[in-house]
């Protein structure tokens, strides 16, 4: 197979960095291309106010949703709970406003440390039991998913908090309010993996987990705080769907699995663990919700949409990949 | 003022690893740890890093290392019994991890890659000791200790290159460099010179011996013997996971006093008389003129059955690309290659294997030469399953006799079919790499750097091994840096720089110093 | 070899039995809203009918697997009389068949099989494709008879779907044009999030154009409802159901109308019908649909609604009684 | 199968056993291990354990005609789904479109049986032809651009969502066949208990459950036995050193993956059977249990090890769970609740028995 071809000689391979880079650009290239085509064949529509604000604002929580996988797949791991638990956030947001009758800032408190306390259980349970994540999480997923269906049944959640609401739908110089959260949870999550001690632990773990141990690094830790960030950041993206929406029950975040894992790969992350790119993942999640805008746009047949999306998914990794040479390793 | 690893005991299922092993070490030498492959050496430096716990046996180190961390079963004047207990001052202390060991002032090379391939040299380097600023990473400052700990190597590196894109000798270097920059007062280097060529192993010498005179300690496991006499002092010799000399004087012994303690008999170096080849047999593999993307250019060289040629360069001079795109591995640009005297075009492995019973034997023992997670069993018959399989079916039996055959005749030491090539030592895992391509008998046999970290008698046994496939009639490529081993083995040897050919040396008198020196002459000369 | 088939003569678990002996088990396909009334109802019947054991589950989690095992777990608790939605149209009447063989009785509420037959005693159910209809005809008179429409539903892979999207075809055709149906949206009911960004794109590229926006499935509605009266365009918006969000837009104006369907209906008399057969009495047409009706709510008939729709129920169990059923007295 | 499948963490190395990369330096018990101390006997175990906890909490778990035989029939179902995603996780590769590919064989079964009317074993065979070379496909463009397969076969399964509903919207209305070819009702009412010579009956088996059974037996044999099969593991568990060996890697991922594409098709005619129509959600439900099966069984996603008898109980586990609790008559919540803390509890059972063997066992 290929794969044991070097390039050309030297270098043999080319940087890491340079890799996800490669990535990067591509995809932002691509994105760009998208939208250009977009905007043209639309007669700029989608350049018009309301277009690109319906853009960005369901742009905010596929970002999140697939920074929150990437933060697991940074140690190999994966989190099949992450849509449910967005679901489950987004419930208790709402029920802790609504029933409960507690103040917006609080009831968001409580949403993200939901979201915490469950990424935690999640980590100490692989951790702890050495079950493969995979499977801890699919249970987890399925306990949740009952919470969530628990906390207001079929029912819906509406009319709370209006300065929530606001917030959440309003934007600053034109710009979604819950968009710039996104991007500014971006930023702080590519600080941790770039910056932050414990975030390179857990890139070491996820690279190489017996050269981590042996440098005196805990994989243990590695997996149990990376589990706990991701349930963090499911838990914004439920405070996220609380805010812009104005109203929640509880088929919240069936739609994001697929979505979440979309995202980061598309966006050069490995599943193996080791690489993370955040920029990247953010990419991604515009190009695939570009897809579903050009649907709205040309009033696209629902029976080809998936075959585009497909496409698209297809054509933007192969893009990336004839783009950088092949890196070893199985597929 | 010593550190102490007393009377350790390690068992692994099937497996007695350690059996009461002492290291003894003092600051201010350079001490050899030597053994056969599997005598416990790597075993006992995961126990002194806290990798392993000891399953008996104490680890004592100075004092204020000790109060440097956690747990300590109290003065070792308890457990007062043995020779050991009258070094005044010393702590038992009890690893829980890596880290400890750290803490303890110990830093090790293992023998086995532990870089974290997505990350840059210097964040590799850095890993143990990450410099910080307001508790953040401090990159301005890692990339400074990094140059630092490379520049005393005298090794030019961009420190921002990941370490996926070096090179195996690159990688050995970042390995020692990032020792380096723990800073520690005890070092273990463990088979470090392994890929490494003349002149940046005695780089690392020269780093060593400051070390040494700084006053630290340096552990020093290597199977060259030649280059142990030349820096080290002291020397601890295992057999068997028992240490049977104990931090004698290096200088008491001759090399063959050594060899003898290692091997456990007197071990006499056999001259390998091997039977030259008929002037008029026809070649069995031959290149005329081949060329390759990769930058080889006009290679000729042509194989004769029974014949062993040597291909001689230093590392990255472009014979291990040329057997693999003899193998089809890389697309072959110009020139032909004869099997048999038919021209052929393979293009895979699987055809070199098959149809022209062409086997390569691969440097990269690891991630080529073995499958780590699989039973041995099924390491040695992977390339025979098409003829054990009866009606597309294989029986176990079949493959446990193919195994036993093999770990007879390489004498592999292993614990059980179901083993896992992962578990093997080193040097028995190089056995099994070659067992595989034996059992699929093949007429000719490439056979890339085969005794890389693999012990003196284990080594002869290869060669009189190799000399013997020759004999029966094998023909036979042999890629090695080792030079005693191509003037020993080789009937003539190739010289290859830069991906040419620049001669050829004839080595029918196997007289070393006569052939070492044309070889010498060749790969300094100008490319042909 | 001398090998022969059993014919199956499965003892008629229920025939001749008295109320008290007819355990009813009413199964939705999953957790939705317009089930939440089923609940109450078969409490209702118990108490009326002086049923046996009643159970209502909704633990089939939309996979007809699950709900076929969901059933036969009833059954072996001794439950004897059925009321299904059945997951997928498709493949329930092969469930209802496993039913009826073993001798229990079965009515499709809520929906019925897809195709010709019914498997089942008897559908009680709106007729889809006419509630789409009435609910299409609502947004057009809604919008002048004239201007764009657009349909937002649930599961395309799902019979049902396509029956709703006949109806609305049929509502539009029969404008000769005035009103055109410029988009279908499908699979946005899974996850409400995901409807409101279709609805949020939607508006965003078209919102100007549209006349009006035709909603047979509940998270659709209640995201449209939400998204019109926020972007305050003047779409007129036709929903489904009467979940208590909806009937809050309806009152405030974001939504025009809804078509409201009979659940409590469907439960009331479909537990009596079972009650009945298990009785001893036969459905005079075996499989026979019956329209259990749905109603156009708008601001004016918000509040009075409902008593038409007891009406319709009581007529409901008269029809029955009268002619659906032929009891040996 | 190749080897233990939890890979099984000594003291030191313990922390690893989580992550993918597992520790080549983690000793494996060789022989030393008591037989009770197998992990597939653990499986075992656990599920005599369920079953009697479930009959002594209802009676009616072992009810023959309302319980057990639906329980075997969609087993069938769950076990065969679980190989078509062990046959790819034998390379370390995932398979996100088995439910769509047997979405689209069902369709090509259906399509043959209401068009072309023929005999139920023919339209089976172009039904799994067609998976195979879905699969085969996927394989192939995988090995071909070095995409993740997570990446292809998610684009596939995207892609394939939408051509079934183009292929039943072109062939006619609606979304299913609701033909029924000779043998069909037989196949999914019947047990082999109505089958009587004289008066000795068959035991209350369903049909289909020897359908599955062959299945498993000839997926365990090609991986344990054959050659074909070992050749993927070890691709599987090192792609360069596979190469140098001689096998031609590159084929033998076109071949796993086409033959879980065949296996899934499978899946999707078994289930067809038992809904009792070829429809257009058939495998909408895969994806999940495709994984829980092989995982729960101690197949791992790294590759190079898989256990087709462990996919085999880990299925039944989660079925028994599942029908067991449902028999306990929860509201849908709580059942989901029970249902994930049952799995826990039941895995970690599992891992301290394991532990306990490596204790006992091991002397790491
Ligand atoms: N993780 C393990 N599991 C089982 N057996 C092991 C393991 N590690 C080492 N062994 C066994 O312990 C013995 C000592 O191994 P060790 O690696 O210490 O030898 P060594 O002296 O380093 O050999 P070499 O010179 O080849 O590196 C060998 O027989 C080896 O097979
Ligand atoms: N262009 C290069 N850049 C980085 N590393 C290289 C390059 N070329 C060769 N190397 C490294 O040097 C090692 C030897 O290279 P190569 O195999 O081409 O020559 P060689 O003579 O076979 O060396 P060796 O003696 O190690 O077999 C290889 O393991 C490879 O990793
Ligand atoms: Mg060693
Ligand atoms: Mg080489």
């Amino acid at each position: 197979m290929t794969t044991l071809t070097p390039p050309e000689r030297r270098p043999r391979l080319p940087r890491l960095p340079e890799r996800i880079a490669g990535t990067e650009t591509t995809l932002a290239a691509l994105a760009v291309a998208g939208y250009v085509v977009l905007a043209a064949t639309t007669h700029g529509a989608v350049v018009s106010g309301g277009t690109l604000t319906a853009i960005f604002q369901f742009l905010a929580v596929p970002m999140v949703i697939g920074l929150s996988q990437m933060a697991v797949l940074s140690v190999g791991q994966m989190n099949l709970g992450v849509g449910v638990l967005t679901g489950f956030c987004a419930m208790v947001c709402a029920w802790l406003m609504v029933a409960a009758g507690l103040p917006a800032w609080l009831a968001v408190a409580g949403a993200l440390l939901t979201g915490a306390a469950i990424g935690l259980v999640n980590g100490l349970l692989v951790v702890l039991t050495r079950i493969n994540g995979f499977v801890v999480t699919l249970a987890t997923m399925t306990i949740i998913d009952g919470l969530r269906y628990g906390v207001h049944g079929t029912a819906t959640y509406q009319g709370y908090s209006h300065r929530l609401v606001s917030l959440g739908q309003g934007s600053v110089l034109g710009v979604p309010t819950v968009f710039l959260a996104a991007v500014a949870i971006a930023i702080l999550v590519a600080f941790f993996f770039r910056s932050v001690p414990l975030g390179r632990r857990l890139l070491a773990s996820g690279g190489n987990p017996l050269a981590a141990r042996l440098s005196g690094v805990s994989n243990d830790r590695s997996l149990v705080v990376a589990h706990l960030v991701s349930g963090l950041l499911a838990g914004a993206a439920g405070v996220m769907v609380v805010a812009l929406s104005g109203s929640v029950n509880a088929t919240i975040g069936d739609d994001l699995l697929l979505p979440s894992f979309a995202a980061p790969i598309i966006g050069g992350v490995a599943l193996a663990g080791g690489v993370v790119s955040v920029l990247g993942t953010c990419l991604a999640a515009l190009i695939i919700r570009l897809v579903d805008v050009a649907q709205a746009q040309y009033s696209i047949n629902p029976d080809w949409v998936d075959l585009i999306v497909g496409a698209v998914v297809l054509g933007a990794v192969l893009i990336t990949q004839l783009r950088r040479p092949r890196a070893g390793g199985t597929p | 003022m010593t550190y102490l690893a007393d009377r350790l005991v390690k068992t692994f299922p099937g497996v007695r690893a350690l059996d009461g092993a002492t290291l003894r070490l003092q600051p201010g030498s350079v001490h050899a740890l030597l053994g056969e492959n599997g005598a416990g050496k790597s075993t006992l430096i995961k126990i002194m890093t806290g990798v392993l716990r000891p399953d008996g046996g104490r680890i004592l180190v100075p004092r204020d290392d000790a109060g440097a961390h956690g747990k300590e079963p109290g003065p070792a004047t308890d457990l007062v019994k043995g020779p050991s207990d009258t070094d005044a001052g010393l702590h038992e202390v009890r690893f829980s991890g890596p880290q400890d060991a750290q803490r303890a002032g110990i830093g090790v090379v293992h023998q086995e890659r532990n870089l974290i391939p997505a990350f840059s040299v210097a964040e590799n380097i850095a890993l143990q000791s990450t410099p910080r600023r307001r508790g953040l990473v401090d990159r301005a400052a890692m990339r400074e200790l990094a140059r630092g700990c490379l520049d005393r190597l005298g090794v030019r590196l961009d420190v921002d290159r990941p370490v996926s894109a070096l090179s195996v000798a690159q990688m050995q270097l970042v390995e020692i460099a990032k020792a380096l920059a723990t800073d520690s007062r005890v070092l273990l280097l463990d088979e470090p010179t392994a890929s490494l060529t003349a002149e940046e192993t005695e780089h690392l010498f020269g780093v060593v011996r400051r070390l040494r005179d700084e006053g630290r300690a340096v552990v020093l496991v290597s199977h060259k013997l030649e280059e142990v006499f030349a820096v080290a002092d002291t020397v601890t010799v295992l057999r068997d996971g028992r240490s049977v000399a104990e931090a004698h004087p290096l200088a008491d012994y001759t090399q063959e006093e050594i060899v003898n303690l290692m091997v456990g008999r007197a071990h006499a170096a056999r001259r390998l008389d091997k039977a030259p080849v008929a002037p008029g047999t026809a070649p069995a593999l031959r290149l005329d003129g081949v060329a390759t993307a990769l930058g080889h250019r006009d290679v000729s060289l042509s194989v004769r059955p029974g014949e062993i040629l040597g291909l001689y360069g230093l590392v990255g001079a472009g014979r291990s690309e040329l057997a693999r795109a003899v193998l089809g591995l890389h697309p072959v640009t110009a020139g032909t290659v004869q099997v048999h005297g038919r021209p052929t075009r393979i293009t895979s492995v699987g055809q070199a294997l098959h149809r022209h019973r062409i086997g390569y034997v691969s440097e990269n023992r690891k991630e080529e030469g073995v499958f780590l997670q699989q039973p041995l069993t099924r390491n040695v018959a992977v390339t025979v399953w098409n003829r054990l399989s009866r009606a597309g079916l294989i029986r176990d039996r079949d493959e446990r006799d193919l195994l036993t055959t093999y770990q007879e005749r390489l004498g592999i030491r292993l614990s059980g079919p179901a083993q896992l090539a992962g578990q093997l030592s080193g040097g028995n895992q190089q056995k099994i790499s070659l067992a595989k391509w034996l059992a699929a008998d093949c007429d000719i046999l490439i056979i890339d750097e085969p005794t890389v970290g693999i012990d003196v008698r284990t080594k002869a046994a290869f060669h009189e091994l190799i000399v013997h496939l020759a004999s029966d009639g094998l023909a036979i490529l042999l890629i090695s840096s080792d030079l005693p081993e191509m003037v020993t083995l080789a009937d003539r040897v190739l010289v290859m720089r830069d991906y040419r050919l620049t001669g050829e040396v004839a080595n029918d008198t196997h007289d070393y110093d006569s052939t070492s020196r044309a070889i010498g002459h060749l790969l300094h000369a100008a490319a042909v | 070899a001398g090998c022969a088939k059993k014919s199956d003569t499965h003892s008629a678990a229920g025939h001749g039995l008295s109320a008290a002996k007819v355990g009813v088990a009413l199964v939705p396909g999953g957790p939705h809203p317009y089930f939440q009334p089923w609940k109450p109802t078969l409490q209702k019947a118990k108490t009326d009918f002086g049923l046996g054991q009643v159970t209502f589950n909704e633990t089939s989690g939309w996979d007809q697997t699950t709900q076929n095992s969901v059933l036969k777990s009833l059954a072996a608790h001794g439950y004897n009389a059925f009321g299904v939605f059945g997951v997928s149209p498709d493949n329930i009447n092969s469930t209802f068949s496993d039913l009826k063989r073993q001798g229990f009785h079965v009515a499709s509420l809520g929906s019925c099989p897809a195709g010709s037959t019914d498997e089942a005693d008897f559908c009680l159910s709106t007729d889809v494709e006419q509630a789409a209809y009435k609910a299409a005809k609502a947004a057009i008179a809604a919008m002048g008879g004239h201007g764009k429409l657009v349909h937002l539903t649930g599961n395309k892979t799902d019979s049902n779907t396509a029956r709703r999207e006949a109806g609305v075809a049929k509502a539009v055709a029969e404008t000769g044009g005035k009103v055109t149906l410029v988009q279908t949206v499908t699979d946005i009911d899974t996850d409400l999030q995901t409807a409101q960004k279709a609805v949020a794109d939607l508006l965003a590229a078209k919102g100007s154009a549209i006349g009006g926006i035709v909603n047979t499935a509940y998270n659709p509605a209640v995201a449209s409802a939400a998204a019109v009266k926020k972007a305050g365009l003047p779409i007129k918006v036709v929903a489904i159901d009467d979940d208590p969000t909806i009937l809050a837009d309806i009152k405030d104006g974001s939504v025009t109308a809804s078509v409201v369907q009979n659940p409590v209906g469907q439960a009331y008399v479909g537990s009596y019908v079972l009650m009945k057969l298990a009785g001893g009495c036969t459905m005079r047409t075996p499989g026979l649909t019956v329209d259990s009706g749905s109603f156009v709510v708008t601001s004016a008939n918000v509040g009075t609604y409902d008593n038409d729709r007891q009406a319709k129920t009581a007529q409901l169990k008269k029809d029955f009684d009268g002619s659906y059923l032929s009891c040996a007295a | 199968m190749s080897r233990p499948p939890h890979a099984p963490p000594s003291p030191p190395a313990a922390s690893d056993a989580a992550l993918p990369a597992p520790d080549p330096a983690v000793p494996v018990p060789v022989r030393a291990l008591p037989l009770w101390a197998n992990p597939r006997l653990g499986l075992l175990v656990l599920l005599v354990i369920l079953v009697v906890v479930f009959s002594s909490l209802r009676s009616e778990f072992l009810n023959t005609s309302l319980t057990l035989e639906p329980m075997q029939a969609d087993l069938s179902v769950t076990v065969v789904v679980g190989l078509a995603q062990l046959s790819v996780l034998s390379l370390g590769h995932m398979n996100l479109a088995v439910g769509r590919i047997a979405a689209v064989s069902a369709f090509a079964m259906g399509w043959a049986y209401d068009k072309l009317s023929v005999p139920l074993p023919v339209g089976l065979l172009i039904g799994l032809a067609v998976g195979a070379l879905v699969g085969a496909a996927a394989g192939w463009t995988i090995q071909a651009t070095g995409v993740n397969s997570f990446v292809v076969t998610l684009a596939l399964d995207f892609g394939l969502v939408g051509l079934v509903s183009l292929l039943y919207s072109g062939v006619g209305d609606g979304v299913a066949f609701h033909v029924h070819p000779a043998g069909m009702d037989s196949l999914r009412n019947d047990t082999f208990s109505d089958y009587c010579t004289g008066s000795v009956c068959g035991p209350p088996v369903p049909l289909i459950v020897p359908i599955a059974l062959v299945a498993a037996l000839a997926v365990g044999l090609l991986f344990r036995y054959a050659r074909l099969g070992r050749e993927i593991l070890m691709t599987g568990s090192g792609l360069k050193a596979a190469e140098l060996s001689g096998i031609p890697t590159a084929r033998r991922v076109v071949q796993a993956h086409s033959l879980s594409g065949l296996l899934a098709a499978l899946a999707g005619f078994l289930l067809a059977i038992n809904n009792g129509a070829f429809s257009a959600d058939i495998g909408s439900q895969f994806l999940l249990p495709s994984f829980l099966g092989p995982v729960l069984g101690g197949t791992l996603l790294a590759g190079g090890a898989v256990s087709v008898i462990g996919t085999v109980l880990g299925a039944a586990i989660t079925e028994v769970i599942q029908t067991g609790l449902t028999l306990l008559q929860f509201q849908v919540e709580k059942l989901k609740i029970f249902i994930g803390l049952v799995l826990l509890a039941a895995l970690s059972l599992d891992r301290v028995r394991h532990v306990v063997a490596e204790r006992r066992g091991g002397g790491a």
